[in-house]
């Protein structure tokens, strides 16, 4: 592997970034398994990087599970993401943020459709009207949260308390990277680094200190597929994606996998519980999974919050390990305890912000 | 070079201006040639012997910066400062192989064992074919149309030569390493020359070269360095995976970077395809945009070396004919 | 997998290096022309057996060249060696032959004859 | 008969996704669907291309439509800038508004999706409901899960959610004119509408076949479509 034919790779693909005044949009998925990685990021985003991060309590999902899924009638969704964007201007905001890589992948698509078929566009503002009497314009700069954590992941660098490596031996933490499906493979262009090569996890793991390990089911999906895993029926095609990709990444013995989509990391974290109730098989080290976490909560790590905090005890594969061989003070006993003295603190602290 | 040397010999005063540091292009880099599997260097030798003559005047690192029209004639100005007088020009600029970087999902410059049919000849060159790590591959991929029929490289042409250069090369790997076994990943076999589907069927027959119908999707590498090879075998109708030790990827034909730049600098048309564009693709292949200029070869299209020749000696009677009869 | 409600799927990728490949092998030794075939589907047209089944010379083939061999199996049963195959191939094949030999193989490397 | 191919035309999405395909079988190489599902996405771009209206019609009830994931591999890898997945997505929609999809089993799961999903999205503003998501419909959630349904709030107030409260913050209650502007999008754009089929083609397959179809999730053809695999769709 020669790791600068990637860099050439990795300069074609330089997308723009806006630096300050962010319109976040919530993630369905991540809200309701990961909340703390959406609690961590505002705080990052305020307190680390002093940014303007605005939040419309009327935003809504952008419908992309039920679009992807099929129940959900394009126009609809067009309608729907028209609404959002007519929010954003409300508040007075240009930069769209989204927390959810298929709401990102959805505002890219729309946005290039609309440019070659200008006639939708016009449909869609009628019907935004008709509906809600609304008008909008479509954002100046749309980039995920995730590429917004990668363009400051230096700054993030410099402030870190912790890094991704292995404080025992001294050896960089060893790090599987999983880009979400519709993060670039449907515009290579709007990912950072590409379809191929993405690089907005790698270069976050890069910084802070560990090593990023490709595999060859590196690009695969986790398997959501939406309907995929909506259905009961269906979710043996869901588990067998993860699984593939588990099996192909063993050999490399990672420790600890990263995520930028919402679904993927909760997926990859409980298809390793269920392999190993149906096939009794794990695939980390001494009979242990793979911790797979969300980037928000890298960055947490890395900066020393309180890995209860952060949510990982809403984890079904333990984080522990990663924990341990980053140094990390924490107490175990902690982090089942729902009075511990910290939550309130936070809870105020974020509510007023 | 054919056509310097056939100007020469009708007795043209010839200029014949290379970029390089001497003349032969591409085939200065080929082993054999297809379908006969002749070392390239008689034909080279062939062309020199060609340019030996008094009448030709062989400008090596030589590039045109300025193009003019003077009335009836064209003055150059070449990068080493020199001015030059033509009554009349031929372009052949010929061709440059596709960057195979550019076919992100192959990983060329990326995974070690992952090279191009231009690598695979030097190989046959040094008479070695190994892995990076100097061992010796057992089993061999082959992937069409790199850089060819391809949209999402701005290709949407057949490059032509590929489909026979896979299978002579597939034959030369089976001959230098009797052990191997070698896959041919393939659209369509696009074998339309003298003797090519015979070469094909040869390979087949003599050689047990596999041919595998699908576009390959991707290549990865695994632990061992081995690379793993994910295609549908459209004709099963069922994706196919696969480990190889040695993927060659056989690049297309893309203008070169020469005739780009002489192209913006002199006015030349080129084609959707961005080759240079003739005026008539049927009885003017030869003739250009500009009066007096005229193409010879690849800087128009894909084409395999007797075809170059004979455009050659086809802009040589364009040259003849224009200078005597339709100088205005 | 009975608390789950599902089972894992398994793959149908083909899977060339794991595949038993010596009912291929023992057919292109006794008839080589095997391996000339280009898959133009000049047999599976004019198959009587292919005309009234499901039954493809063509795609059986290719399974067996990549010894992906279960469908061939069971399917060339349905072959009555008419051999018009043979008759119609561009390319030579003696696919009439291939049939018989490759049933030859079967009962050679299966534990179970067909 | 009416024309299938022109229907399927007028979804932006088709005429996006459909070039001239050239059968190189890029997409299927890389599909996760056609990997595990018996299913062939270049075989669906090359029937749909054919403009066959018969051939279509038997796609818009098929199972095959219903196995993509949606996740766009083929589009990256087209040679001809297809992209099979979007195509998959008219063929879907052209199923439901038919009331095709009931002819299918994969298809008959669309109640499924719009009775949680598509609900939840009216009621509550995402497509996702932390009360809607138990280990009884998720086994698969594992204990973790389990641990934080019985003591949600407090989870969910320690990591900074503001769940049904007011104003921003994660899970909070959407206020209710915003949840009548998104009504009435679906009522103007064709939402409703694909619901209100969904629900009736579904009632009258569950008449069809003997089965009770009441409101919610808690009946026999729901947990019918919810959970039956008949085991064709692949290889094990």
């Amino acid at each position: 592997m020669n790791i600068e034919g990637k860099k050439v790779i990795w300069k074609d693909y330089q997308k723009e970034i806006a630096d300050d005044r962010f319109y976040y949009v919530r993630s369905c998925v991540r809200q309701n398994f990961f909340p703390g990685s959406e609690t961590a990021f505002l705080r990052i985003m305020r307190d680390v990087l002093g940014k303007d991060v605005y939040e419309h309590p009327c935003h809504t999902t952008c419908t992309g599970i039920g679009y992807h899924g099929d129940i959900v009638p394009v126009e609809t969704t067009m309608t729907v993401v028209a609404r959002q964007f007519s929010l954003m201007n409300e508040a007075g905001y240009e930069n769209l943020l989204p927390s959810c890589i298929t709401s990102f992948g959805l505002y890219t698509e729309i946005l290039d459709t609309w440019h070659h078929f200008p006639e939708v566009e016009e449909k869609i503002r009628k019907q935004l009207k008709k509906a809600t009497g609304r008008e909008f314009t479509v954002p100046k700069n749309l980039a995920h949260a995730s590429d917004v954590i990668y363009k400051f992941r230096k700054e993030i660098a410099a402030k870190a308390k912790y890094k991704l490596i292995n404080k025992n031996t001294g050896e960089p933490l060893r790090v599987v990277d999983h880009i979400g499906c519709h993060y670039a493979k449907m515009f290579p262009s709007k990912g950072v680094g590409g379809a191929e090569y993405p690089y907005v996890l790698a270069g976050m793991v890069e910084e802070w200190g560990g090593q990023v390990i490709d595999y060859p089911e590196r690009r695969h999906c986790c398997g959501f597929g939406f309907r995929q895993y909506l259905v009961q029926a269906n979710r043996g095609f869901s588990i067998a994606c993860s699984k593939e990709k588990f099996e192909s990444m063993q050999p490399f013995k990672p420790d600890m996998i990263i995520t930028n989509c919402p679904g993927c990391p909760m997926f990859l974290d409980r298809w390793q519980y269920v392999i190993n109730e149906i096939e009794g098989k794990r695939y980390g080290k001494n009979g242990e999974g793979i911790p797979v976490f969300t980037y928000e909560e890298v960055a947490g790590l890395v900066l020393g919050y309180d890995p209860w905090d952060l949510g990982l005890q809403m984890h079904q594969t333990d984080c522990e390990p990663v924990l341990e061989k980053m140094g990390i003070e924490y107490s175990p006993e902690d982090k089942f305890n729902l009075y511990a003295d910290k939550k309130s603190e936070l809870h105020n602290s974020f509510v007023k912000a | 070079m054919e056509a310097a040397g056939r100007l020469a010999k009708s007795g043209f005063h010839v200029t014949l201006l290379e970029k390089e540091t001497s003349a032969g292009g591409h085939l200065n880099d080929w082993y054999k040639l297809f379908p006969d599997r002749r070392d390239s260097s008689e034909v080279k030798r062939y062309l020199d012997d060609l340019m030996s003559s008094e009448q030709i005047n062989f400008l090596t690192s030589t590039t045109i910066e300025k193009i003019e029209s003077k009335g009836s004639s064209y003055s150059l100005m070449t990068n080493n400062g020199e001015n030059l007088n033509a009554d009349s020009i031929i372009v052949a600029t010929g061709f440059d192989l596709f960057k195979s970087s550019r076919k992100e999902e192959y990983g060329y410059g990326i995974y070690d064992n992952v090279i191009t049919s231009a690598d695979l000849e030097g190989m046959f060159r040094k008479g070695k074919i190994v892995l990076h790590d100097n061992t010796t591959p057992k089993i061999i991929g082959i992937v069409h149309c790199v850089g060819s029929r391809d949209e999402k490289v701005g290709n949407l042409y057949c490059s032509k030569l590929c489909c026979v250069t896979a299978v002579k090369q597939a034959i030369e790997i089976r001959e230098h390493l009797p052990e191997s076994k070698v896959f041919c990943f393939y659209m369509d076999m696009r074998m339309g020359g003298a003797y090519y589907e015979e070469l094909y069927r040869e390979a087949q027959e003599k050689w047990g070269v596999n041919f595998i119908r699908g576009k390959v999707s991707e290549a990865s590498e695994n632990i061992d360095g081995k690379l793993i090879v994910k295609v549908e075998d459209t004709l099963a109708g069922r994706p196919l995976k696969m480990e190889i030790d040695l993927l060659i990827l056989m690049a297309g034909m893309e203008i070169s970077e020469g005739s780009k730049k002489l192209a913006e600098i002199s006015g030349l048309n080129t084609g959707e395809n961005r080759f240079f564009e003739a005026i008539d693709n049927h009885y003017g292949s030869n003739i250009s945009n500009l009066p007096g200029v005229f193409y010879a070869g690849t800087c128009t299209a894909p084409m395999n070396i007797t075809e170059t020749i004979s455009h050659a000696r086809a802009a040589v009677s364009e040259v003849q004919d224009y200078l005597k009869n339709g100088k205005s | 997998m009975e608390k789950f409600g599902f089972s894992i799927s398994k793959g149908r990728q083909i899977n060339y290096d794991s595949n038993d490949r010596r009912v291929a092998e023992f057919i292109i030794e006794n008839e080589p022309s095997f391996r000339l075939c280009i898959a133009c589907g000049c047999c599976s047209a004019s198959c009587t057996a292919g005309s009234f089944t499901r039954f493809s010379l063509r795609e059986l083939n290719i399974l067996i060249s990549r010894g992906e061999n279960d469908l061939p199996r069971n399917d060339l049963k349905k072959c009555m060696l008419c051999g018009k195959c043979t008759l119609v191939c561009p390319r030579g094949v003696n696919t009439r032959n291939v049939v018989f030999l490759a049933k030859q193989a079967f009962r050679k490397f299966d534990s179970y004859a067909i | 008969m009416e024309n299938y191919y022109d229907l399927l035309m007028q979804d932006i999405r088709f005429e996006e996704g459909l070039n001239a395909c050239m059968n190189c079988g890029v997409c299927t190489a890389i599909c996760p669907a056609a990997e595990f599902y018996n299913y062939d996405p270049r075989k669906i771009v090359d029937i749909v291309q054919t403009k066959n209206n018969d051939q279509i019609v038997s796609l818009l009830k098929s199972e095959e439509i219903w196995y993509c994931g949606e996740c766009m591999s083929c589009k990256t890898r087209c040679p001809r800038g297809n992209a099979p997945g979007l195509i998959i997505m008219a063929l879907r929609s052209l199923s439901q508004d038919l009331g095709f999809f009931v002819e299918s089993e994969k298809g008959r799961q669309q109640l499924a999706i719009k009775r949680t999903v598509g609900e939840w999205i009216l009621k509550h503003g995402y497509c996702l409901y932390l009360e809607g998501v138990g280990t009884s419909m998720h086994p698969e959630q594992g204990p973790v899960w389990d641990w934080i349904q019985d003591n949600w709030k407090d989870v969910f107030k320690r990591l900074g959610a503001n769940y049904q409260g007011d104003g921003p913050g994660i899970l909070r209650k959407i206020p209710e004119e915003a949840m009548e502007e998104i009504r009435e999008i679906f009522k103007v754009t064709g939402g409703m509408l694909r619901f209100k089929k969904i629900e009736e083609f579904s009632k009258k397959k569950a008449e069809e076949l003997n089965m009770k179809l009441d409101d919610g999730i808690d009946n026999e053809y729901f947990r019918y479509i919810y959970k039956t695999d008949n085991k064709t769709h692949t290889r094990g």
